[in-house]
């Protein structure tokens, strides 16, 4: 059981991070915001897993922090992108 | 294990990918979303080396609070009009220096000494007198609390370097530019609902980093981010720089950590040296001190110097 | 009941790495930002939903399985308001190309 | 080769990008940035370290992780001194004259 979750781990991650390449491409910055919120939920599936594998609990500790941080990025973003690249 | 394996080469193939997208894309804020996202894959990194203590560390600070501090700084720069690039051959020079510097690295890296040294043990063989069950806190508070008490100086000391930029008029001011109130709805509500959650979180990092991973660092920097948070949306002003109360919040930590290792000389066995009964109570105050500093400090960083002329 | 718990697991966090797969697919291969939008969400809230009710079972404490719960609700949330932002910003940039 | 060889060879790859985009950057935002990039890949090199260091019923030696707790704070603080000052000298270039001294 482990092991299927860890294979479904790098599964996760891996396709997550093929959507990366939005960042690159974009065209728009919504794109590339949209890119770096998989990222974040994607990672926190992957610390989830991790934890269930592993029986770890502090990983479920790290998923939620990233989850505090990855909301608080979007949010900076999003502000961020309405003062500067607005004009 | 395969599935770790596998789990590990993807991340081992994805993290540069994503330090070269950051380095090379030629607009800014492209730059900073794969920073931001180079962040959160090295607290993954840090979760598979065995360091959730790093790992949160990393995703909170490295990540989050960094990133939000270069996006607010990218909204407000004006970029100057794209220079020429260098041209190719110091390019080639650079990336060849760059190269040899990795590879000196790898070298180093290989040639590690086995069986490595470690002071593993050791910390196992004193944290009982620590009554820490968190290995990590018992370095930071005990075993090298200098090193931990001249890093909270260092951020009283950014602090002050960052409000030393205030032009003279505006000395003793609020911090910062000014940040319009967001009329948005959608954002507006999750920087009103996110904060209550992320401040019970901060708080439950710092109370278990005792015992658990956690501590001071991690718990003060997700509180500090959920103030940055009610800030950037525009629900909360920060208290201008000649508050009293403020400058308290943001040397208290480093105050007390330094009284109690004072105190050590006159009732333990030196400077930082705790007495035997009182070890976790003291560390435990400590904490808390430093929690509450870290997160003001932090977010003062993130704020900036004031600029407006302060009323009188 | 273990062996149907462990197959409800497995089910689950297949299905959720489906909707992580699916939703990355959408946001290389959809046309304009909207759809890629739409495609996101699915991930989002459907592939990580589904992965944490696949590991709820193995949660082992009522605690540990509230904070997997509660990290959904996080995400669910966070994406909820981002994704106004993000349909806004793609409207202010201009129609789709 | 072990895991942590292997995240050693990444945090010396990292190194490298980030030392490249410290030199070769134009703009003092993504110098900066890049120097975050290079503090990462520092940081790892301790984590490997550590890794290496497990023992006694630890993951890891515990004195290299927390002193790269340490150090990732006073990256944050450096980095945050470093954008401000690029902000201030921004301001200052918009506004050549010197604002009025305040009357005592």
């Amino acid at each position: 059981m482990a092991e299927f979750l860890l294979v479904m781990a790098a599964c996760v991650l891996l396709s997550v991070l093929c959507g990366l390449a939005r960042v690159l491409r974009g065209p728009k910055d919504a794109d590339r915001m949209m890119a770096v919120q998989l990222v974040g939920s994607g990672s926190i599936a992957v610390l989830l897993l991790l934890a269930s594998a592993f029986g770890d609990a502090a990983a479920v500790d790290v998923a939620l922090c990233l989850a505090l941080v990855a909301a608080f990025a979007s949010v900076a973003f999003a502000l961020g992108l309405r003062q500067g690249a607005g004009e | 294990m395969s599935g770790a394996w596998l789990l590990d080469g993807v991340l081992l193939l994805a993290v540069p990918a994503i330090a070269l997208a950051s380095l090379l894309s030629r607009r800014v804020l492209p730059a900073l979303a794969a920073f931001v996202a180079y962040g959160l894959l090295l607290a993954l990194v840090w979760m598979r080396l065995g360091a959730p203590d790093v790992a949160l560390t990393e995703a909170a600070v490295g990540g989050g609070v960094t990133g939000v501090l270069l996006i607010g700084a990218a909204a407000r720069l004006l970029m100057p009009a794209a220079a020429a690039p260098p041209g190719w051959p110091l390019r080639l020079l650079t990336a060849l220096l760059c190269l040899g510097v990795t590879a000196g690295l790898a070298v180093a890296v290989l040639a590690l000494p086995e069986p490595a040294p470690t002071l593993a043990p050791q910390a196992a063989e004193q944290l009982a007198a620590t009554q820490l069950g968190n290995p990590v806190a018992g370095v930071l508070l005990a075993f090298r609390a200098i090193d931990t008490l001249l890093e909270a100086v260092v951020l009283v000391i950014a602090v002050i370097g960052i409000w030393g930029m205030a032009p003279d008029g505006a000395w003793g001011g609020r911090p910062g530019p000014v940040q319009p109130r967001l009329a948005d709805g959608s954002v507006a509500l999750l920087a009103m609902l996110l904060p209550p959650v992320g401040i019970v979180f901060g708080i439950y990092l710092a109370w278990v980093g005792a015992d658990a991973p956690g501590g001071a660092f991690q718990g003060g920097s997700i509180l500090a981010a959920m103030w940055i948070l009610a800030w950037l949306a525009g629900l909360v002003r920060p208290p201008r720089i000649d508050s009293l109360a403020l400058r308290l919040l943001v040397v208290a930590g480093p105050a007390l950590f330094m009284l109690v290792g004072l105190a050590g000389f006159v009732v333990a066995d030196g400077f930082m040296a705790y007495p035997a009964a009182w070890t976790k109570p003291v560390i435990l105050l400590v904490e808390a001190a430093l929690t509450l500093s870290i997160a003001v400090a932090l977010c003062l960083l993130v704020a900036g110097w004031p600029m407006r002329r302060a009323r009188a | 009941m273990s062996v149907m718990l462990d197959l409800f697991s497995v089910l689950a966090v297949l299905g959720g790495c489906f909707f992580f797969v699916a939703g990355t697919l959408g946001l290389l291969r959809f046309p304009d930002t909207l759809s890629r939008l739409h495609a996101l969400t699915k991930a989002d809230n459907l592939g990580l939903g589904l992965i944490v009710l696949g590991l709820l079972p193995r949660a082992g404490s009522v605690l540990g399985g509230l904070k997997l719960v509660l990290a959904w609700a996080l995400v669910l949330l966070a994406g909820a308001a981002v994704s106004q932002v993000i349909a806004r910003l793609a409207g202010r940039e201009g129609p789709a190309p | 080769m072990s895991i942590a060889s292997a995240y050693g060879l990444l945090g010396a790859v990292l190194v490298g990008l980030g030392l490249y985009g410290v030199v070769l950057q134009a703009e003092p935002l993504r110098r900066i940035l890049a120097f975050n990039l290079l503090g990462g890949g520092i940081f790892l090199l301790f984590g490997v370290m550590a890794r290496r260091g497990a023992g006694a019923g630890f993951s890891g030696d515990p004195v290299p992780q927390a002193i790269v707790i340490t150090g990732i704070v006073v990256a944050f603080a450096a980095t945050a001194l470093a954008v401000h000052l690029l902000l201030r000298l921004q301001a200052a270039r918009d506004e050549p004259v010197p604002p009025e001294e305040p009357r005592a």
